[in-house]
């Protein structure tokens, strides 16, 4: 005998791209991509954060930067996300969302001060608002939907965007904070970024679900998921989801699924771990090729202006590695000055302590 | 004028920030409808709404977590939470984030928030009710670790830490909340978050203590003026930072130190007073610190957390002691 | 123009119920609970665990135990789950199941010792491998996981079983909790009561879920929604969730549906925030009511029958007030004996402050 | 025999436990298949099968908390975090339960379990990797902390830590992970885990340390013998339960004491131990206690790490104010 039981909720998750891995339209594009300046300044943003990401593993290699995460095969979702977004509306980021950081105004060479070592990288100069990277796993999730409430409590339009990994939906920030979001119905977006890895751990140890959309169920938080290769369903699915935010609908999450092509950062050497078909596989997935493929199809693109774009980009990179290389150094008492806004009594003893030990011209 | 509890001067002082600062946000686990467990939010969001005083949803890292958002964007968040034993799950963004933001941006963002957390046993609650861990924080550079121990002090402190520009831990004493009453003037005054206060001046011997503690401190202190023996009292007040140029001027004069917390005894606060003592006013010590604490032992429940409270007595004892050292 | 997406995964939540309000069948009963003395044991539990409570509260009142959280009008929660665990199966509780406790043969006063302030209550005379009452809200769901880890490592066929409050799936632990039993597959039953309330905070505040079993489907959990005031659909569910669960098919959540009738704990006063009304309504789904109209329709319960009941009852409680307030102190030194297997010999001397301060008579 | 490194010394001790108690089971954050971030659980999975050691999915609360669990149904938990930066999400579990099931149930269930974390600066890493929170577990009762400085210490230390009834948190000095190569004998012979172990005998000065530190802190003693001064120095190893008898022992003999530590100054375990030495050897002190330590701030970025940790210069200072003193 089958008990009677009433369906009492039903839920879907979808799942959206424009460009298939041969750069081939799956669909018509909307209105708002068919605009080639967009698509151009997509390709652009790709390519740099391609290219300042290669010095940056470069710098790393020749013991000028430290341990330094790669976005390298990642661009479609940092550059597609952020150029959906409004100058007034605060990144929330990871550590693997350059593009978002570079589209948005961004410095270069902020980014290398960061991973070489040096706070003044999360400084910003043009991005005011936006927090610095999140080390600890998660924990940029609740700092985004503090954010949101602050800009819901003033009334204000703004958007947040937060990004996490598909190994940060594991822990319990990411759950806290998508449940405030829902629950207060702030204006924040969740952007997941499923490279199907964490470090060393397949997102099939990670967890059951098929989808890391459908984790927003348990907030009663809408999401869909999109192919994180392709940066025009990624820029689309942001700029709807961005939409509506605005207009009070509370918040959304975007599954971007790709493939860590990297290794996860400069201290790791993924061969150890990922099975080569798949590298092989994703290398076809490409999502500057993709892009590339398209606009050629569509005669937006040609050799020139790739040959242009990347003596630009080249020279771009190549300022602001000077930038940082020419940095000078910060104070030794920096390590001080920014602790609190004013310096308590007990750390001045400990201040001088510092200073005598550097001997007599560091004194003040 | 009438008098109030500490827990009401929480509320005024409360109270008051919110009436002359839109930023001030209060929030936390039942602050809002039920006014707080112990009542310390009483009729706050009935008079200032429910948009700025408001209850979450049951989670503490988010609690943290949140504050620190709002604060980076310019609110002053003041969060509850609800026993000081909860706080651990909200431990990470206390530590991680609240004390390092304005330091990892070079002061571009900042954390001008405040959690507030009754801590202590004493009052017969079930376990993780009657922690004392004040010095877990206080090992945090980045933070401020207030913890007032009479309704003057609670309303001033309280002020103070709404508005200092960085993130303050503030720790109420759940067992001394409705014991003493006093007059206490709404009149926005705050007191200083770097200075110890001078409970009762003498010349034998130095008490150091804070929060709920100072009630045994100063009966022992009564009992020992019985006795003969003058005693200095300090309510340090402010853990961190430590105002240890009061203290080490006190024992100066009297030769003699005896400093008394609830908290664990190791790694304590008292261990930080002692060893600065130690370090700076060895010469002037007559006899050894003695330290006169909870011991290094879970919280017991409450049928025999009394043995686990420093009693008058032991303190009496250590003051004895010290006063009979050659 | 609308974009297109696939459907890439869907769901949906159920609800079940054997019993209405009225105490009347909304469907047949399934052979397992065509058994009177299985339906007489639940209803004998549920009388036996308002009992005992009320006797709690009372306690309390008189200052003879300290702050209590009361089960009164949840018991076919705790009762219908217990009943459905075998004696090898662990339950880890949280601090509201006392129903579980009970019907798996733990001892009443072991309740009582508890919240009267003394750890021995925590010291189970039978249940050995159960967990005691975790007051850190979600942080038992943790444990379980773990516990369940154990038993698949060992590949015993015991289950586990957590409970937890609504307000409890908002804490990050809970949603660790159920990803890893996901992932794992774990031999873990999650029963979630939903009394609609946590402390003074509603459910519409909590989160926006409409269910809280569809939580499940953040970590591919599958659940269910049942009706709590009946404890023929808790046990039923309970019995299904946990045969699957031996049988390898991994962790399972029951959502029961109830509301709080008693203030939150004894220092509560429900009167400030919950709605009259609501308590009027749910007063009318009393579970034990509605079990005793069903068996008395049935020719399976009478008067007499009843007043047997209450008289037993009545002394099964009283034996262990005895009890409970007939048990010698503890010895001041007991603080310090389970700190460790073995003292470490800095407590050593704490130990004899201790007894030193206590006078000569207490030293050993 | 080989000479192995202190990381490698984990690994040994690691699989010497999980040869010989099929109750021991590694887990963490990439400890599986890649063997750890620093490779400390190189080749365990392959060895023992992915039943013993195995991945967990991103949580450190979750990992703890299973710990605690697998641990009352009587397993030997040995779980990996993966920097001591992130067990702060994981800081509930450990004060709340794993310190306490044992008292709470009285004795009925209890945790022995073990968490492994690497910590402190010194190795170019991003924020959160650098550091030194040990104090914050020694405050707490019920858990033993344990930091080897050494090959043969992180070995014999190891079993001994996961043999221990008790939770213990083993943190790894990350700096010398391969710096110093020793013959370890993969003997299975345990290190007691309440004593101090004597580095280097000396009659003016004990220099009190743990950890990463002893390599500046033996490099200072070395200088200090060229310029006559003779230094005791002890390497704590087991911070808690505190070894003073140990202590206090050399300083009773040389009357001076400085202690080094990594971690911020205020409440460091340096303020427990100066604390202890101050009730109870003060009579036996010529010059006052020194603590050279981390300053009480974020640990820096690496461009500037240097300045943060003690160097052996500072020590130095230190010993020659304290020689001097009269
Ligand atoms: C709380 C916390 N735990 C562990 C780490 C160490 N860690 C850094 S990145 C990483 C994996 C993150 O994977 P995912 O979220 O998928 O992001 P991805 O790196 O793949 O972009 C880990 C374990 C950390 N930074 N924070
Ligand atoms: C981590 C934590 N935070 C706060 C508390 C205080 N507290 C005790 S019960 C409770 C509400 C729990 O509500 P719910 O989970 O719905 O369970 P119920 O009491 O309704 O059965 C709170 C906030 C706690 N025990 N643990
Ligand atoms: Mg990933
Ligand atoms: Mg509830």
């Amino acid at each position: 005998m089958s008990l009677q039981s009433s369906i009492v909720a039903e839920f879907a998750i979808t799942y959206m791209r424009f460009l298939d891995a041969d750069g081939q339209l799956t669909q018509d594009l909307p209105e708002s991509l068919n605009n080639p300046e967009l698509l151009r300044k997509l390709y652009e943003y790709m390519v740099l954060n391609r290219t300042f990401d290669a010095k940056a593993v470069a710098l790393q290699r020749t013991g000028k930067m430290g341990t330094y995460p790669s976005s390298g095969g990642q661009e479609a979702i940092g550059v597609g996300v952020g150029a959906a977004m409004q100058q007034g509306d605060v990144l929330v980021p990871y550590y693997r969302d350059h593009g978002a950081h570079l589209v948005r105004g961004g410095k270069i060479e902020e980014i290398y001060l960061l991973w070489g070592g040096d706070e003044r990288g999360s400084d910003f100069a043009t991005l005011k608002q936006d927090f610095p990277v999140a080390v600890p796993i998660a924990s940029q999730c609740l700092h985004a939907v503090g954010v949101a409430k602050a800009i819901q409590y003033r009334k204000q339009t703004r958007a947040v965007v937060t990004f996490i990994g598909d190994g940060g939906t594991s822990k319990g920030d990411f759950y806290e904070a998508i449940n405030l979001a829902g629950v207060c119905k702030l204006p924040v977006l969740f952007v997941i970024n499923n490279n199907q890895w964490a470090i060393s751990v397949p997102l099939s140890e990670q967890t059951l679900c098929k989808t890391l959309a459908q984790k927003g169920i348990a907030a009663g938080v809408p999401g869909e998921q999109v192919d994180g290769n392709d940066v025009l369903a990624v820029y689309e699915a942001t700029r709807n989801a961005l939409k509506k935010i605005r207009a009070g609908e509370g918040p959304y999450i975007i599954e971007a699924l790709t493939y860590r092509m990297c290794d996860h950062t400069t201290a790791d050497d993924a061969k150890r771990y990922q099975p080569p078909e798949d590298v092989e596989t994703y290398k076809k997935e490409d999502p500057i090729l993709r892009l590339r493929t398209y606009l050629a199809s569509q005669k937006l693109w040609d050799e020139e202006q790739e040959k242009a774009l990347y003596a630009q980009v080249k020279h771009t990179v190549a300022q602001a590695v000077h930038a940082y290389e020419s940095i000078p150094a910060q104070p030794p008492t920096a390590i001080f000055d920014y602790l609190y806004a004013t310096l308590p009594h007990d750390l001045i003893e400990q201040r001088d302590v510092l200073l005598a030990s550097l001997g007599e011209n560091h004194h003040e | 004028m009438s008098e109030i509890t500490l827990v009401e001067a929480v509320t005024q002082a409360l109270a008051y920030e919110l009436a002359h600062d839109q930023d001030v946000l209060v929030f936390g686990e039942d602050v809002g409808a039920n006014g707080g467990v112990f009542r310390a939010t009483e009729g706050l969001q009935k008079r200032f709404g429910s948009d700025r005083v408001f209850d979450t949803p049951l989670a503490e890292s988010m609690i943290a977590g949140m504050a620190v958002g709002m604060a980076a964007e310019g609110l002053k968040p003041v969060a509850e939470i609800q026993f000081l034993g909860f706080i651990y799950s909200a431990f990470d963004h206390i530590v991680s984030h609240a004390a390092r933001l304005r330091n990892r941006t070079r002061g571009r963002l900042s954390c001008p928030m405040v959690i507030r957390a009754p801590y202590g046993c004493g009052i017969h609650a079930p376990e993780h009710h009657s922690e004392s861990t004040e010095a877990l924080f206080a090992h945090i550079p980045g933070l401020r670790v207030v913890m007032p121990s009479s309704p003057t002090r609670a309303y001033g402190l309280l002020l103070a830490a709404i508005r200092d520009p960085d993130p303050v831990i503030f720790l109420e004493p759940t067992r001394i909340y409705r014991k003493i009453k006093q007059n206490v003037p709404d009149d926005g005054q705050a007191l200083p978050l770097d200075r110890c206060f001078l409970l009762r001046e003498g010349s034998d011997v130095t008490l150091v203590s804070w929060g709920a503690m100072l009630t045994e401190t100063m009966a022992a202190a009564h009992t020992l003026e019985t006795q003969g023996i003058s005693a200095e009292v300090i309510d340090v007040a402010t853990l961190k930072p430590l105002d240890m140029d009061s203290i080490i001027q006190s024992v100066e004069k009297t030769g003699r130190c005896v400093i008394i917390h609830e908290a664990a005894r190791t790694c304590g606060i008292g261990a930080e007073i002692a060893a600065q003592l130690a370090e700076k006013a060895l010469t002037s010590l007559i006899a050894p610190i003695q330290r006169v604490t909870g011991f290094d032992t879970i919280v017991p429940l409450y049928k025999m957390e009394h043995l686990y409270l420093p009693s008058e007595a032991r303190i009496l004892t250590a003051v004895h002691e010290v006063m009979a050292f050659e």
